[in-house]
């Protein structure tokens, strides 16, 4: 849903704050930021999104890989319930 | 489809924003006590040093987010120059949601 | 609510104790703990409490500050999604 | 306003008790983990010295859990003398909440 | 619940993942795991389950004690609420 | 009792493996950091090394992932070989849930 979207949006915005101001912010001797330290933020924060698309596409792809092997052997499978569940874990033919 | 929200929506907004506000508070929490808070507990005070480095800690962690927001924004807008359609307005596609 | 308020007390509860037992607790000789580690469990959670107040009058500051801010410039902003989504985040005028 | 608690908020107060500890119990699986589980991994089984050290770190933990929650109870009663108010009787204002 | 029960698994699942990766995994000059990482794994996994077992049942035990104790002193106790509150934290006299 | 389940519990098990999915990718997204972005901003882009390194630990990360899944489930079956019963099937008797 949309809601989930902004949501993921959001938190991942919280997670690229914590790590940049975590990596980019040393000195507490101003209030507000040095140019060093904006910089750094700027860059971080447009790596930090670069990262997230790799890894996004990354998994994509490993997941539709997996996918393709599933269909395979769907039919092969055992379906007694903890092999199940463990399937599941798995499982790729779940588009997620 | 109209890019205009409807109340529930705005509801939801709000309220994800709280969720969102007290997500940065604790991260900001985490973050200033390991940058300002020495780990010797010989006193139960905060000492000068702490105490300011703590007040400059609130006010960048703060900066930062702002800065970061207008940043993701403008990266958001750069990357889908039409507003127009229902996905352009999804911005997972910047930050790389998986989904 | 006054549920929400007890969550809170607690998870920064737990909090405190998972910080203060990670920065006390050293030495795994004994099963009951020794004098040094109670004064600094002591010490480090009224510190911790002390910090958590200050935090939080600063939080409280830096929101009031801004929603002044907006409040001048409430009419002037675009309403337009994406860019109302970004002011809602760095919004104060909701009073939380 | 009573001071007493109907049995909705008594069980959201058991509900709540039960997530609390569920949260405890993670935290203090993770801190016992990284104070006595070395990161070699020749082998399956726990030695001799770490099992006695998780032993040992389970009582410390939750020995550090009692004596912090009388300690703060004990500030959040110095600083509210009075338990008249509603107000008074927010925890939050201890420890610091941003609400 | 039965839910709840196969999200706990789940949940331990994922965290076993990261830890034994966080320890195990240095190198990325392939793309799959060498056989020391593979060992590394098998260790690091059996001896994670052996660690959970061995915390739970501590944890067991001492609450069962706890709640023994609190028996005991059930009605000597006060009952205010933020007193209450207190107890109810380290209460260990419902079963869960 | 039968083995089987109903739609019900189905649908919730695959709601269960969507969320556990996303706590998956999170985790990660924080791990595959930590091993392969050089803490270093002098520069917006990724480097040739760090894409290379990510794009395996990826692929690494998902096959740990498997293996660990497999090996759980090996333990489990080697700890209960009896199926019969309720609790045989209670996979946190191999990861030591306290409950």
């Amino acid at each position: 849903s949309q809601e989930q979207i902004f949501r993921e949006f959001l938190e991942t915005y919280n997670r690229i704050v914590e790590e940049c101001f975590h990596r980019c912010i040393y000195t507490f001797n101003y209030r507000y930021l040095v140019d060093d330290e904006i910089d750094c933020i700027t860059h971080c924060t447009s790596k930090y999104v670069n990262y997230n698309q790799r890894m996004a596409m990354n998994f994509a792809d490993i997941q539709a890989k997996k996918m393709m092997d599933m269909h395979e052997q769907a039919e092969a499978q055992s379906q007694q319930p903890l092999q199940m569940m463990n399937n599941q874990i798995n499982d790729n033919s779940k588009p997620f | 489809m109209s890019n205009e929200l409807n109340s529930n929506q705005l509801q939801a907004a709000g309220e994800l924003e709280i969720e969102m506000m007290q997500d940065l508070y604790k991260r900001m929490t985490t973050a200033c006590h390991k940058k300002c808070v020495i780990p010797r507990y010989k006193d139960s005070e905060l000492t000068k040093g702490e105490s300011v480095c703590i007040d400059r800690c609130v006010a960048k962690y703060m900066d930062v987010h702002d800065r970061i927001g207008k940043h993701l924004t403008t990266m958001t807008l750069q990357q889908q120059p039409s507003l127009q359609t229902q996905q352009a307005n999804d911005p997972s596609r910047v930050v790389g949601s998986y989904k």
